[in-house]
Protein backbone atom coordinates (compact mmCIF):
# COMPACT_ATOMS: atom_id res chain seq x y z
CA UNK A 1 0.00 0.00 0.00
CA UNK A 2 1.95 3.48 -1.56
CA UNK A 3 -0.29 6.00 -1.15
CA UNK A 4 -0.46 9.87 -1.56
CA UNK A 5 -2.94 11.77 0.23
CA UNK A 6 -4.69 14.72 0.72
CA UNK A 7 -6.80 13.84 3.45
CA UNK A 8 -5.44 13.18 7.13
CA UNK A 9 -3.40 10.14 6.99
CA UNK A 10 -5.56 7.14 8.86
CA UNK A 11 -2.98 5.41 10.86
CA UNK A 12 -5.26 2.56 11.71
CA UNK A 13 -5.53 1.72 8.40
CA UNK A 14 -2.03 1.40 7.68
CA UNK A 15 -1.37 -0.84 10.81
CA UNK A 16 -4.48 -3.07 9.36
CA UNK A 17 -2.99 -3.22 6.17
CA UNK A 18 0.04 -4.79 7.71
CA UNK A 19 -1.35 -7.02 10.00
CA UNK A 20 -0.36 -10.69 9.24
CA UNK A 21 -0.19 -14.15 10.86
CA UNK A 22 3.10 -14.77 9.45
CA UNK A 23 4.32 -11.21 11.59
CA UNK A 24 5.47 -11.32 14.73
CA UNK A 25 5.98 -7.41 14.97
CA UNK A 26 4.65 -4.06 13.40
CA UNK A 27 6.88 -1.01 13.52
CA UNK A 28 5.04 2.05 12.92
CA UNK A 29 6.61 5.76 12.42
CA UNK A 30 4.87 8.87 11.92
CA UNK A 31 6.10 12.40 11.18
CA UNK A 32 4.55 15.08 12.43
CA UNK A 33 4.67 18.68 12.56
CA UNK A 34 6.68 20.11 15.09
CA UNK A 35 6.29 23.61 16.38
CA UNK A 36 9.79 24.73 16.67
CA UNK A 37 12.75 24.65 14.76
CA UNK A 38 15.65 25.76 17.34
CA UNK A 39 14.39 29.22 17.77
CA UNK A 40 12.28 29.17 14.84
CA UNK A 41 8.60 28.71 15.43
CA UNK A 42 5.91 26.88 12.42
CA UNK A 43 2.33 27.94 12.24
CA UNK A 44 1.59 25.56 9.62
CA UNK A 45 3.16 23.52 6.44
CA UNK A 46 2.06 22.73 3.12
CA UNK A 47 3.37 19.51 1.11
CA UNK A 48 3.67 19.27 -2.97
CA UNK A 49 4.81 16.16 -4.90
CA UNK A 50 6.46 15.24 -8.50
CA UNK A 51 3.33 12.65 -8.73
CA UNK A 52 4.60 10.41 -10.76
CA UNK A 53 8.14 10.34 -9.65
CA UNK A 54 7.23 10.51 -6.37
CA UNK A 55 5.26 7.01 -6.97
CA UNK A 56 7.73 5.59 -8.45
CA UNK A 57 10.18 6.12 -5.96
CA UNK A 58 8.22 5.11 -3.05
CA UNK A 59 7.95 1.62 -5.03
CA UNK A 60 11.63 1.37 -5.61
CA UNK A 61 12.10 1.59 -1.93
CA UNK A 62 9.11 -1.01 -1.06
CA UNK A 63 11.34 -3.25 -3.82
CA UNK A 64 14.98 -2.44 -2.15
CA UNK A 65 13.57 -2.40 1.54
CA UNK A 66 11.88 -6.25 0.37
CA UNK A 67 15.28 -7.25 -0.93
CA UNK A 68 17.31 -6.29 1.92
CA UNK A 69 14.72 -7.80 4.87
CA UNK A 70 12.80 -10.64 5.32
CA UNK A 71 9.56 -8.14 5.39
CA UNK A 72 5.79 -9.19 5.31
CA UNK A 73 3.81 -5.83 4.39
CA UNK A 74 4.65 -2.29 3.93
CA UNK A 75 2.80 0.80 3.89
CA UNK A 76 3.81 4.05 3.42
CA UNK A 77 1.47 6.87 3.38
CA UNK A 78 2.74 10.08 2.37
CA UNK A 79 0.28 13.91 2.77
CA UNK A 80 -0.06 16.92 0.68
CA UNK A 81 -1.17 19.53 0.89
CA UNK A 82 -1.90 22.19 3.87
CA UNK A 83 -1.21 20.27 7.32
CA UNK A 84 -1.67 21.77 10.33
CA UNK A 85 0.62 21.98 13.39
CA UNK A 86 0.81 18.23 14.92
CA UNK A 87 -1.02 16.79 12.10
CA UNK A 88 0.82 13.38 10.62
CA UNK A 89 2.85 14.03 6.93
CA UNK A 90 3.90 10.89 6.77
CA UNK A 91 3.35 7.43 8.25
CA UNK A 92 5.18 4.34 7.15
CA UNK A 93 4.30 0.93 8.66
CA UNK A 94 6.08 -2.79 8.30
CA UNK A 95 5.57 -5.89 9.47
CA UNK A 96 8.02 -9.29 9.68
CA UNK A 97 8.57 -12.23 11.69
CA UNK A 98 10.72 -10.85 14.20
CA UNK A 99 11.31 -7.10 15.44
CA UNK A 100 15.02 -6.39 14.89
CA UNK A 101 14.01 -6.28 11.01
CA UNK A 102 10.96 -3.66 11.26
CA UNK A 103 12.87 -1.42 12.96
CA UNK A 104 15.64 -1.58 10.92
CA UNK A 105 13.72 -1.50 7.72
CA UNK A 106 11.15 1.34 8.75
CA UNK A 107 13.99 3.21 9.84
CA UNK A 108 16.03 2.73 6.78
CA UNK A 109 12.06 3.67 4.60
CA UNK A 110 12.09 7.35 6.50
CA UNK A 111 15.89 7.73 5.87
CA UNK A 112 15.27 7.13 2.26
CA UNK A 113 11.85 8.58 1.52
CA UNK A 114 13.50 11.85 3.09
CA UNK A 115 16.73 11.58 0.35
CA UNK A 116 15.20 10.63 -2.71
CA UNK A 117 11.36 11.28 -3.12
CA UNK A 118 10.60 14.32 -4.77
CA UNK A 119 8.75 15.76 -2.25
CA UNK A 120 8.72 19.16 -0.97
CA UNK A 121 7.67 20.68 2.14
CA UNK A 122 6.89 24.83 2.71
CA UNK A 123 7.07 26.21 6.19
CA UNK A 124 4.72 29.17 6.89
CA UNK A 125 6.53 30.48 9.66
CA UNK A 126 4.58 31.58 12.73
CA UNK A 127 6.11 35.75 11.35
CA UNK A 128 4.08 35.21 8.83
CA UNK A 129 6.54 35.01 6.29
CA UNK A 130 6.85 31.10 3.92
CA UNK A 131 9.88 29.49 2.48
CA UNK A 132 10.28 25.70 0.57
CA UNK A 133 12.46 23.90 2.41
CA UNK A 134 15.71 22.60 -0.01
CA UNK A 135 18.67 21.09 2.04
CA UNK A 136 21.57 22.95 1.46
CA UNK A 137 20.08 26.08 -0.51
CA UNK A 138 21.06 29.08 0.83
CA UNK A 139 17.80 31.03 -0.15
CA UNK A 140 17.72 34.68 -2.74
CA UNK A 141 18.24 37.77 -0.70
CA UNK A 142 15.18 39.14 -2.08
CA UNK A 143 12.79 36.10 -2.11
CA UNK B 1 14.66 20.70 -29.87
CA UNK B 2 12.18 21.91 -27.70
CA UNK B 3 11.78 20.31 -24.18
CA UNK B 4 9.01 20.90 -21.72
CA UNK B 5 10.29 21.13 -18.03
CA UNK B 6 8.50 20.91 -15.12
CA UNK B 7 9.19 23.37 -12.33
CA UNK B 8 8.54 22.22 -8.39
CA UNK B 9 8.84 24.10 -5.13
CA UNK B 10 11.57 26.82 -4.89
CA UNK B 11 12.21 26.25 -8.85
CA UNK B 12 8.31 26.94 -9.80
CA UNK B 13 7.84 30.11 -7.48
CA UNK B 14 11.10 31.65 -8.51
CA UNK B 15 10.02 30.94 -12.47
CA UNK B 16 6.72 31.64 -11.53
CA UNK B 17 6.00 28.60 -14.32
CA UNK B 18 5.09 25.25 -12.99
CA UNK B 19 6.47 24.55 -16.98
CA UNK B 20 8.90 25.82 -18.67
CA UNK B 21 9.86 25.13 -22.33
CA UNK B 22 13.87 25.40 -23.45
CA UNK B 23 15.39 25.30 -26.67
CA UNK B 24 18.44 23.30 -27.12
CA UNK B 25 20.70 22.05 -30.00
CA UNK B 26 19.90 18.33 -30.96
CA UNK B 27 21.82 16.30 -29.61
CA UNK B 28 21.21 17.10 -26.21
CA UNK B 29 21.91 15.80 -22.64
CA UNK B 30 20.51 16.89 -19.44
CA UNK B 31 23.82 18.67 -18.35
CA UNK B 32 23.49 21.49 -21.71
CA UNK B 33 19.57 21.88 -20.30
CA UNK B 34 20.96 22.77 -17.01
CA UNK B 35 22.97 25.44 -18.05
CA UNK B 36 19.72 26.58 -20.70
CA UNK B 37 17.78 26.59 -17.85
CA UNK B 38 20.12 29.46 -15.78
CA UNK B 39 20.74 31.28 -18.74
CA UNK B 40 16.92 31.42 -19.73
CA UNK B 41 15.87 31.99 -16.29
CA UNK B 42 18.83 33.61 -13.82
CA UNK B 43 16.52 33.56 -10.87
CA UNK B 44 17.47 29.41 -10.33
CA UNK B 45 20.55 30.94 -9.38
CA UNK B 46 19.97 30.09 -5.91
CA UNK B 47 19.24 27.00 -6.82
CA UNK B 48 22.03 26.49 -9.14
CA UNK B 49 24.24 24.11 -7.38
CA UNK B 50 21.69 21.60 -6.78
CA UNK B 51 19.90 21.46 -9.46
CA UNK B 52 18.68 18.28 -10.48
CA UNK B 53 17.41 16.89 -13.20
CA UNK B 54 14.77 13.63 -13.66
CA UNK B 55 14.19 12.06 -16.93
CA UNK B 56 11.29 10.13 -17.43
CA UNK B 57 10.69 9.86 -13.43
CA UNK B 58 14.08 8.72 -12.50
CA UNK B 59 17.04 11.47 -11.42
CA UNK B 60 19.54 11.65 -14.72
CA UNK B 61 23.02 12.11 -14.57
CA UNK B 62 24.57 15.11 -16.38
CA UNK B 63 25.33 12.53 -20.07
CA UNK B 64 21.76 11.46 -19.81
CA UNK B 65 20.87 12.70 -23.01
CA UNK B 66 17.62 14.18 -24.28
CA UNK B 67 14.61 14.46 -26.67
CA UNK B 68 11.19 15.78 -27.09
CA UNK B 69 9.33 12.64 -26.02
CA UNK B 70 11.29 13.14 -22.56
CA UNK B 71 9.38 13.49 -19.12
CA UNK B 72 12.02 16.33 -17.55
CA UNK B 73 11.27 18.01 -14.83
CA UNK B 74 13.81 20.46 -12.08
CA UNK B 75 13.99 18.52 -8.93
CA UNK B 76 15.37 20.96 -6.41
CA UNK B 77 16.09 19.15 -3.15
CA UNK B 78 13.59 17.15 -1.52
CA UNK B 79 12.22 17.77 2.03
CA UNK B 80 8.88 15.48 2.61
CA UNK B 81 8.64 13.49 5.04
CA UNK C 1 0.60 6.10 30.17
CA UNK C 2 1.64 2.52 31.19
CA UNK C 3 -1.10 -0.15 31.65
CA UNK C 4 -1.73 -4.00 31.86
CA UNK C 5 -4.51 -4.47 30.21
CA UNK C 6 -7.34 -7.61 29.57
CA UNK C 7 -8.66 -5.74 26.83
CA UNK C 8 -7.90 -5.60 22.80
CA UNK C 9 -5.06 -3.05 22.50
CA UNK C 10 -6.48 0.25 21.71
CA UNK C 11 -3.45 1.62 19.56
CA UNK C 12 -5.07 4.62 18.57
CA UNK C 13 -5.48 5.53 21.95
CA UNK C 14 -1.40 4.94 22.45
CA UNK C 15 -0.88 7.29 19.14
CA UNK C 16 -2.57 10.00 21.28
CA UNK C 17 -0.85 9.71 24.32
CA UNK C 18 2.09 10.50 22.85
CA UNK C 19 1.29 12.92 20.50
CA UNK C 20 2.72 16.45 21.13
CA UNK C 21 3.50 19.59 19.51
CA UNK C 22 7.34 19.16 20.23
CA UNK C 23 7.99 15.75 18.80
CA UNK C 24 8.56 15.32 14.94
CA UNK C 25 8.44 12.12 14.85
CA UNK C 26 6.14 9.14 16.81
CA UNK C 27 7.40 5.23 17.11
CA UNK C 28 4.67 2.17 17.08
CA UNK C 29 5.79 -0.90 18.34
CA UNK C 30 3.09 -3.44 18.18
CA UNK C 31 4.14 -7.36 18.98
CA UNK C 32 1.27 -10.05 17.72
CA UNK C 33 0.90 -13.39 17.96
CA UNK C 34 2.65 -15.36 14.95
CA UNK C 35 0.74 -18.77 13.46
CA UNK C 36 4.52 -20.49 13.67
CA UNK C 37 7.12 -20.75 15.89
CA UNK C 38 9.70 -22.70 12.88
CA UNK C 39 7.40 -26.14 12.59
CA UNK C 40 5.35 -25.62 15.40
CA UNK C 41 1.78 -24.22 14.67
CA UNK C 42 0.11 -22.17 17.60
CA UNK C 43 -3.51 -22.12 18.10
CA UNK C 44 -3.73 -19.16 20.85
CA UNK C 45 -2.13 -17.68 23.89
CA UNK C 46 -2.60 -16.98 27.31
CA UNK C 47 -0.73 -14.20 29.44
CA UNK C 48 0.25 -13.43 32.94
CA UNK C 49 1.80 -11.28 35.22
CA UNK C 50 2.84 -10.61 38.39
CA UNK C 51 1.12 -6.95 38.44
CA UNK C 52 2.68 -5.03 41.21
CA UNK C 53 6.24 -6.15 39.79
CA UNK C 54 5.46 -5.92 36.38
CA UNK C 55 4.09 -2.27 36.59
CA UNK C 56 7.26 -1.23 38.58
CA UNK C 57 9.38 -2.76 36.15
CA UNK C 58 7.74 -0.95 33.47
CA UNK C 59 8.37 2.10 35.14
CA UNK C 60 11.95 1.89 35.52
CA UNK C 61 12.23 0.90 32.07
CA UNK C 62 10.52 4.55 31.35
CA UNK C 63 12.80 6.35 33.75
CA UNK C 64 15.52 4.72 32.24
CA UNK C 65 14.70 5.07 28.63
CA UNK C 66 14.46 9.00 29.09
CA UNK C 67 17.81 9.50 30.68
CA UNK C 68 19.03 7.74 27.80
CA UNK C 69 17.15 9.42 24.77
CA UNK C 70 15.73 12.99 24.64
CA UNK C 71 11.91 11.80 24.50
CA UNK C 72 8.77 13.45 25.01
CA UNK C 73 5.95 11.27 25.83
CA UNK C 74 6.34 7.02 26.38
CA UNK C 75 3.36 4.47 26.04
CA UNK C 76 3.51 0.94 27.03
CA UNK C 77 0.71 -1.40 27.09
CA UNK C 78 0.56 -5.05 27.94
CA UNK C 79 -2.07 -7.48 27.26
CA UNK C 80 -3.02 -9.90 29.44
CA UNK C 81 -5.16 -12.89 29.37
CA UNK C 82 -6.17 -15.41 26.55
CA UNK C 83 -5.24 -13.66 22.59
CA UNK C 84 -6.59 -15.44 19.76
CA UNK C 85 -3.92 -15.39 16.42
CA UNK C 86 -3.02 -11.98 14.83
CA UNK C 87 -3.95 -10.04 18.23
CA UNK C 88 -1.62 -7.32 19.93
CA UNK C 89 0.34 -9.34 23.18
CA UNK C 90 2.17 -5.85 23.59
CA UNK C 91 2.35 -2.18 22.25
CA UNK C 92 5.08 1.01 22.95
CA UNK C 93 4.60 3.99 21.42
CA UNK C 94 7.45 6.77 21.95
CA UNK C 95 7.35 10.03 20.55
CA UNK C 96 10.79 12.66 20.44
CA UNK C 97 11.79 15.73 18.64
CA UNK C 98 14.21 13.74 16.40
CA UNK C 99 13.12 9.83 14.97
CA UNK C 100 16.42 8.26 15.63
CA UNK C 101 15.65 8.57 19.31
CA UNK C 102 12.69 7.28 18.65
CA UNK C 103 13.38 4.57 16.68
CA UNK C 104 16.65 3.75 18.93
CA UNK C 105 14.73 3.94 22.72
CA UNK C 106 11.67 1.96 21.32
CA UNK C 107 13.76 -0.81 20.38
CA UNK C 108 15.15 -0.37 23.32
CA UNK C 109 11.87 -0.74 25.61
CA UNK C 110 10.77 -3.52 23.83
CA UNK C 111 14.27 -5.24 24.36
CA UNK C 112 14.17 -4.92 28.22
CA UNK C 113 10.20 -5.69 28.50
CA UNK C 114 10.65 -9.24 27.40
CA UNK C 115 14.44 -9.33 29.29
CA UNK C 116 12.93 -7.92 33.26
CA UNK C 117 9.11 -7.25 33.02
CA UNK C 118 7.32 -10.63 35.02
CA UNK C 119 5.00 -11.44 31.99
CA UNK C 120 5.13 -15.08 30.94
CA UNK C 121 3.47 -16.59 27.77
CA UNK C 122 1.95 -20.35 27.53
CA UNK C 123 1.22 -21.12 24.24
CA UNK C 124 -1.29 -23.12 23.23
CA UNK C 125 -0.51 -25.80 20.54
CA UNK C 126 -2.57 -26.28 17.81
CA UNK C 127 -1.79 -30.03 18.29
CA UNK C 128 -4.05 -29.17 22.02
CA UNK C 129 -1.06 -29.28 24.43
CA UNK C 130 -0.01 -25.73 26.19
CA UNK C 131 3.02 -25.16 27.54
CA UNK C 132 4.82 -21.69 29.63
CA UNK C 133 7.21 -20.39 27.80
CA UNK C 134 10.63 -20.17 29.96
CA UNK C 135 13.50 -19.36 27.58
CA UNK C 136 16.39 -21.44 27.96
CA UNK C 137 14.62 -24.00 30.46
CA UNK C 138 13.80 -27.50 29.12
CA UNK C 139 10.60 -28.82 29.99
CA UNK C 140 9.86 -31.59 32.41
CA UNK C 141 9.47 -35.24 31.02
CA UNK C 142 5.90 -35.43 32.46
CA UNK C 143 4.91 -32.05 32.49
CA UNK D 1 10.36 -17.73 60.43
CA UNK D 2 7.89 -18.15 57.72
CA UNK D 3 7.43 -16.80 54.17
CA UNK D 4 5.09 -16.47 51.71
CA UNK D 5 6.77 -16.99 48.37
CA UNK D 6 3.99 -16.21 45.63
CA UNK D 7 4.47 -18.25 42.66
CA UNK D 8 4.39 -17.53 38.66
CA UNK D 9 3.28 -19.43 35.25
CA UNK D 10 5.14 -23.31 35.27
CA UNK D 11 6.24 -22.37 39.09
CA UNK D 12 2.57 -22.12 39.60
CA UNK D 13 1.86 -24.95 37.18
CA UNK D 14 4.57 -27.45 38.67
CA UNK D 15 3.66 -26.93 42.51
CA UNK D 16 -0.51 -26.72 41.35
CA UNK D 17 0.01 -23.60 44.41
CA UNK D 18 -0.04 -19.63 43.41
CA UNK D 19 1.72 -19.16 47.27
CA UNK D 20 3.83 -21.49 49.14
CA UNK D 21 4.78 -20.99 52.59
CA UNK D 22 8.34 -22.08 53.48
CA UNK D 23 10.03 -22.24 57.17
CA UNK D 24 12.98 -20.68 57.21
CA UNK D 25 16.03 -20.54 60.17
CA UNK D 26 16.13 -16.52 61.31
CA UNK D 27 18.39 -15.16 60.05
CA UNK D 28 17.32 -15.79 55.73
CA UNK D 29 18.64 -14.77 52.84
CA UNK D 30 17.64 -15.64 49.47
CA UNK D 31 20.11 -18.23 49.04
CA UNK D 32 18.48 -20.28 51.48
CA UNK D 33 14.80 -19.98 50.23
CA UNK D 34 15.83 -21.77 46.78
CA UNK D 35 17.65 -24.18 48.37
CA UNK D 36 14.32 -24.61 50.85
CA UNK D 37 11.70 -24.36 47.97
CA UNK D 38 13.97 -27.22 46.16
CA UNK D 39 13.75 -29.16 48.92
CA UNK D 40 10.14 -28.75 49.97
CA UNK D 41 8.91 -28.53 46.24
CA UNK D 42 11.32 -31.43 44.27
CA UNK D 43 8.48 -30.48 40.90
CA UNK D 44 10.58 -26.98 40.28
CA UNK D 45 13.59 -28.93 39.53
CA UNK D 46 13.13 -28.17 36.11
CA UNK D 47 13.76 -24.38 37.23
CA UNK D 48 16.41 -25.28 39.60
CA UNK D 49 19.00 -23.58 37.21
CA UNK D 50 16.80 -20.78 36.74
CA UNK D 51 15.30 -19.78 39.76
CA UNK D 52 15.22 -16.02 40.46
CA UNK D 53 13.78 -14.76 43.60
CA UNK D 54 11.93 -11.12 44.05
CA UNK D 55 11.95 -9.59 47.21
CA UNK D 56 9.30 -6.66 47.47
CA UNK D 57 8.73 -5.96 43.52
CA UNK D 58 12.41 -6.60 42.55
CA UNK D 59 14.89 -8.89 41.59
CA UNK D 60 17.05 -9.96 44.71
CA UNK D 61 20.49 -11.19 44.77
CA UNK D 62 21.59 -14.31 46.67
CA UNK D 63 23.05 -12.59 49.52
CA UNK D 64 19.79 -10.38 49.83
CA UNK D 65 18.00 -11.25 53.61
CA UNK D 66 14.66 -11.92 54.34
CA UNK D 67 12.08 -11.13 56.75
CA UNK D 68 8.84 -12.23 57.30
CA UNK D 69 6.96 -9.05 55.99
CA UNK D 70 9.33 -9.60 52.70
CA UNK D 71 7.00 -9.81 49.69
CA UNK D 72 8.78 -12.95 47.51
CA UNK D 73 7.97 -14.21 44.53
CA UNK D 74 9.38 -16.97 42.18
CA UNK D 75 9.93 -15.90 39.02
CA UNK D 76 10.48 -17.87 36.09
CA UNK D 77 12.37 -16.80 33.25
CA UNK D 78 9.95 -14.27 31.60
CA UNK D 79 8.43 -14.09 28.19
CA UNK D 80 6.66 -11.11 28.07
CA UNK D 81 6.22 -8.98 24.89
Amino acid sequence: MIELVQDPIDTARLLESVASHQAGAIVLFVGTTRQFTGQRETDSLDYECYPEMAMAKLEELETEARRRWPIVEIAIVHRLGHLELGEASVAIAVSSPHRQDAFESGSWLIDKLKEVVPIWKQENWADGTSQWVHPGVEPPEKP
Amino acid sequence: MKIDVKMFAAARQYTSQAVVQVELDNPACVANLKQALLEQFPALGPLANHLLIAVDNDYAEDDCPLDEQSEVAVIPPVSGG
